[in-house]
């Protein structure tokens, strides 16, 4: 217990030797095979990687919500996950489900509508807050989704691709949001995308997953001042180099 | 796409779409309400034509006009009024109790995986289980009082309603599950918050069964313990039957009927409204 | 009375439809279809197909429906069918079986007068057990009412249910027929405080006879007359063969019902049971007055119920004295 | 976030997932089997129990042993099979055409608005109808033959059959019946393709509740037509009764209910199969 | 009709002062307010906007899916949507809900299975034919969608952000495939992105949309010679211009 303990003062996330298949067709498929990797307390690591191998696997092992194959995963502290699809409970308003969030970590009812509106300006949705789900547009469904997840207040927020439906400029407002409520808290983040340049914008590290079965192929620190701008040259750099290394990767074991 | 998709040659159509028309909330109403009228309209007719045609004598299928005769009879009398009271406290009395029961045990059932392979298979053996079979225990755990009567009842309704929601609970889509879980609610807290608000719909079709079953059950559990001469609709269905007196037989099947259309109508109000929360109207199949 | 000239069609192959009873009370029915008397007197020309009912409404509702032809029925359906199609539907042609309900009740009552505040069982508000027991009451000076309250509560229920309510002793006595009676005094340790034979003028009253759709008597008199002569012999067999009797009766009664009675409760019951042919009609009608003047039933007119020249005819051919109708 | 929503000082907690244990198929059926066998097994002993506290003479509430000695002397006669034959036939039948005129009936009431506004809320009023209402009808229309009683287990059917099917095209997913009609499915292929795929959760739940008012229906409807030395279910439990046979009542609901339970499988294992397609299974809530 | 003829001999998709009005809580809640728009026969038009400015809901009424309130739109020839959310049916495998598409579109039963794989492996799906969606990851969901939408065979394919959760590499396998299959058939495309270098990457025009309620703010039209590359300084100039041109929408407004 100690030595737990010990660890998690530098990690809060560690993942060692994790393999996860899936049973198909009699066959195995392997979505994640022997990935190791450690994220510190505090640090903001994003990863990369091709369609299907293996992001959201990874971060539902994370979460508890799947058991793997075989391996280990240890969270310290309590984990948020912010799932790829928005998955808004239909049934409640936005602030409804934000509320339902706070409702659940214990935050006394007075304050929950105003925390959930809070959140929810934060996300640029004011005025949307007694919507439906149903009623919301691609990008505001995720926006709410992201606020649902700030509402948790976990020790570590993994994220699945939280701006893919984003327009350019609400994703560059909430990149900026992201990072100051990291900045502010001691938020340990892992951050799924398919943007390598949103990958260097955020993280302090960048992980390049291999094609199927996924496994970290390579990890980038990115040592760019903050805050970045996505713009940057320096940051266009990187990122080329991470796609570079990602296309190397998807070619050398076919997609 | 090349040639194995090459379009067909169509002429080029036209899809045009132009504004909804909206229309006034008098004319909505006569268009919920002629539809039933005509319904209604129809079946008299063909019921009176069936009458003329003199396919059966009149005491056998008597004509509309003479039902509907007796029944402005019957709703002259206190009595009746009186006995509908009972029968409707009766329904109400063991149908809450059905509810509660049968939502209990469904929840347990989805919930603990120990129950339901126990148990789980036993409900619909319960649910075929026809009334009568119940009414030597009914008079042996609670002799001969109203208390029979809602033993009966329950055992009818419940089964149903306790299926309802654990058909419900079954087809929850995991990610919602999911997301209850990773936001921390465990256990009958993933129960309140999660599951039973995404198994409503299929609840609230297990609790019409219910109530389908728990009258049915009562019309024959009414038999079981005549008290007074205040007659309720059981006996009186069984007083008709017994005295083989159709135009009775017909006017409390009318009763019952639109007692059964009134519930109806409050189930389609409940369940309009969920389906309006779920963003599941408008769109017009 | 046209029954004297039958119609071509009362010649040729036919179906008769008959209804009854897996019942003791309908003994003779049940004899008369296992001994073949009906068949033997009906003969090769006519198919005679039988339905077997467990309520009397139903029984009722298959006549008025023309889905059978004759049935043998109890009192209170009979009049149901008459007065229902408005004297038209149905007529009474023959007796079957008379006797055969008794008010038992717990041993601790001893006589009429303890029945005050007991509650008595019987079979259905407005059958003929129902009316006889409030008719009784009423000329015993006992109030009571429809409610189920007064100076003794009568509980109309089902009849099984009143043998386990009385086992449970749930109720202190029931006015039922045979054999619930006997099962009530065997299984449940009843007394008999009445026979019911002992309110009647003879000892007899109608507790089955035979009713016939009115188009098919009038079609088919020869047919009918054929099984009046089946249902004479049936009777003239349980009255003479007693012990034999019952044991088939038992039997048949077992080869739908699936269980023998115990035959202590047959012999029992045999003995508070009477078969004649004759139909007793003014019990049938006085009956219905008694339910009339207790409230529970309109008054009737049964006038033309009765059609007995046909069984008259049969009482003649075996030198029996004819019977009368109303 | 800063303030309000400052978290909470919490120990580290460690949440460790490690491989899930495997099974072999031997030990799975054992853990399948063991709860329904205790379940049994508990209800029997409680049964003992209550009898030999003598709560109850053994005639009104006979012991587990007489019960199944009845039972077993029921099933030693060929009698016997021949009248669960009849019945299930009969049951078998009359389901078919009601789950033939369920689907038809729900299906048009879904798709035509016209006809959902005129008979929509008559299903509710349908089912709450008791058997013994149709009866008289019944030997109307069809006499005293097996017709009747088919005639009675269809209008017990039928109704719970639509309703199911109704409930569930109520509630598909507007997005997927967007996607079949920009797929260019109108109309019947809409249903056939989407709607009704869609809807068949819901359905297999109306079936399920179709088959226990079928049952109810049958066991009642049975009385209608007895047929000498074949004595249907519906027949014995009524003769049961009558003769105040305890031990036979109980022998015989045990039947119905094991019947009930065989049945339940089958339905299981549907929804079970559609469960799986759907990916709605393993997710353990 | 001889008119109608005449234009769609021209104008594959117009739309005419369109509004789009949602009711919420007693007021109007306003997606679309006279939009107009055309689109050639054959064009390939991107539309950029901000989350929420009504992209979808054009789509969709362009589509016939639902009723503007006032305002038309015409779309000459057969349509298919690729809606936003994969919406693959769920009870159907990969392969299956691409047959349902092809069955529809009243192809042959012998030929359907052997097209349908065929379309899955121009998407980069070969080996998961018989999935089921909840087997498949996030973009390979979009990518069985974007097979579905491309087997209905239609003359205007209505695209709703269909690459938002795909890799970069994929992404540009896929771009290329698009502009294949363009390039092969007449077909019109409308494309609806929040990426402004994907729209300038396929566009012949590119319109941006302005916040909600949503309008044609400007029309970009890119004489870029195609094949393009999303790297290439060129496109990223008018990117550039794009997402400023946004951005100003943006705040003018108030998102
Ligand atoms: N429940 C499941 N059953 C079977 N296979 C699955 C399941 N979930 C995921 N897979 C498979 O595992 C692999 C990895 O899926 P995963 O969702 O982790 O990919 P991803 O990296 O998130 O991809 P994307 O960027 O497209 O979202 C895929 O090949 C997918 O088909
Ligand atoms: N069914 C609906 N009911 C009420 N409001 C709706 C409905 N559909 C869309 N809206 C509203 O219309 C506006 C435009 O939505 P739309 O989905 O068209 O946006 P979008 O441009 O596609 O955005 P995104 O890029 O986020 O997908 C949003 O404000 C949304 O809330
Ligand atoms: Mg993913
Ligand atoms: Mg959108």
């Amino acid at each position: 217990m100690s030595k737990v303990l010990e660890l998690s003062e530098k990690h809060a996330l560690s993942v060692e030797k994790l393999t996860m298949a899936f049973p198909h067709d009699g066959q195995l498929l392997l979505a994640l095979e022997g990935t190791t990797l450690e994220v510190k307390r505090g640090e903001l690591v994003c990863v990369v990687g091709a369609s299907g191998s293996g992001k959201s696997t990874l971060l539902n092992v994370l979460a508890g919500l799947d058991l793997p194959s075989s391996g280990r995963a240890h969270v310290h502290g309590r984990v948020a996950l912010m799932f790829q699809e928005a998955a808004l409970l239909p049934w409640l308003t936005a602030a409804g489900n934000v509320e339902l969030a706070l409702e659940l970590r214990g935050v006394k009812a007075a304050h929950r509508r105003e925390l959930a509106h809070e959140l929810l300006r934060r996300v640029h949705l004011e005025g949307f807050e007694k919507r439906r789900p149903h009623e919301l547009s691609g990008g505001m469904k995720q926006r709410v989704a992201l606020a649902r997840a700030l509402a948790q207040d976990a020790d570590v927020l993994l994220m699945d691709e939280p701006f893919a439906a984003l327009d350019a400029i609400t994703r560059d407002l909430l990149h900026e949001e992201l990072e100051r409520i990291w900045n502010e808290s001691r938020l340990t983040i892992l951050f799924v995308t398919h943007n390598a340049r949103e990958a260097v914008r955020l993280g302090d590290r960048v992980l390049v997953f291999t094609s199927r079965p996924g496994r970290v192929a390579q990890e980038v620190k990115v040592e760019l001042p903050r805050p970045r701008s996505l713009d940057s040259p320096e940051l266009a750099v990187i990122a080329g180099r991470i796609t570079d290394r990602l296309k190397h990767e998807m070619n050398s074991r076919g997609e | 796409m090349a040639s194995e998709l090459a379009r067909s040659i169509v002429l080029p159509e036209v899809n045009e779409s132009s504004p909804a028309p909206r229309r006034g909330s008098g004319r909505r109403l006569w268009g919920d309400v002629w539809p039933k009228v005509a319904a209604i309209a129809l079946i008299l007719t063909a019921w009176q034509a069936v009458v003329w045609s003199g396919w059966q004598p009149d005491y056998v299928l008597p004509g509309p006009a003479a039902v509907f005769g007796r029944l402005a009879g019957d709703l002259g009398h206190l009595d009746f009024y009186v006995g509908v009271a009972i029968t409707l406290r009766r329904a109400l009395v063991g149908y809450t109790i059905a509810v509660a029961i049968g939502s209990v045990v469904g929840i347990l059932v989805a919930r603990v995986t120990l129950l339901r392979k126990a148990v789980g298979s036993a409900i619909l053996g319960l649910q075929s289980m026809p009334s009568i079979a119940w009414f030597p225990l009914a008079i042996l755990l609670f002799q001969l009082s109203e208390r029979a009567i809602t033993f009966v009842v329950i055992l009818g309704a419940a089964p149903a309603i306790a299926a309802g929601l654990l058909g419900g609970v079954d087809h929850v889509q995991p990610l919602l599950v999911r997301v209850g879980r990773v936001m921390g609610a465990t256990g009958l807290r993933l129960y309140r918050y999660v599951v039973l608000p995404a198994a409503l719909p299929s609840f609230v079709g297990g609790l019409k069964q219910g109530w389908a079953f728990a009258w049915r059950s009562l019309m024959a559990g009414e038999l079981l313990v005549i008290v007074n001469h205040q007659q309720s609709l059981g006996q009186r269905l069984q007083f008709a039957r017994d005295l083989s007196d159709a135009e009775q037989l017909l006017a409390l099947m009318i009763v019952i009927f639109v007692i059964g259309v009134v519930i109806d109508s409050l189930f389609s109000a409940l369940d309009r409204s969920i389906r309006q929360r779920w963003g599941l109207l408008g769109g017009e199949i | 009375g046209s029954a004297a000239a039958g119609s071509p069609s009362d010649d040729g192959p036919m179906a008769l439809r008959l209804g009854y009873f897996p019942n003791l009370t309908h003994a003779p029915a049940l004899a008369g279809l296992d001994k073949g008397f009906f068949a033997g007197a009906l003969g090769s020309g006519v198919t005679l197909e039988t339905h077997t009912f467990n309520a009397g409404g139903d029984a009722v509702t298959a006549i008025l429906s023309n889905s059978i032809d004759a049935a043998f029925v109890g009192p209170n359906p009979t009049v149901n069918a008459y007065t229902q199609s408005h004297g038209k539907a149905v007529r009474v042609i023959a007796g079957a079986t008379s006797g055969g309900a008794l008010l038992v009740v717990k041993p601790s009552i001893k006589s009429v007068a303890d029945l005050k505040g007991k509650k008595i069982a019987d079979p259905q508000l407005g059958a003929t057990q129902d009316v006889a027991l409030r008719w009784f009451l009423k000329s015993h000076g006992f109030k009571a009412d429809t409610a189920g309250g007064g100076d003794v509560g009568v509980l109309p229920q089902e009849n099984s249910q009143t043998l386990t309510a009385f086992k449970q002793g749930q109720i202190d006595g029931a006015w039922v027929p045979e054999p619930w009676a006997s099962r009530l005094i065997i299984e449940g340790g009843a007394k008999i405080l009445l026979d019911e034979r002992d309110v009647w003028p003879q000892g007899r009253f109608v507790t089955t006879n035979l009713i016939v759709r009115t188009d098919f008597l009038q079609g088919h008199p020869k047919r009918i007359k054929a099984l009046l002569e089946g249902l004479y012999q049936a009777v003239t067999y349980l009255n003479s063969n007693p012990t034999e009797a019952q044991a088939l009766t038992n039997d048949t009664v077992a080869q739908i019902t699936g269980k023998k009675l115990a035959s202590g409760v047959v012999s029992a019951a045999w003995s508070h049971l009477a078969f004649t042919i004759d139909p007793l009609a003014p019990t049938l009608k006085a009956s219905a007055d008694h339910a009339h003047s207790v409230g529970l039933l309109p008054s009737a007119d049964l006038k033309g119920l009765y059609e007995l020249g046909l069984l008259n005819q049969v009482l003649v051919a075996h030198q029996q004295p004819v019977v009368s109708g109303l």
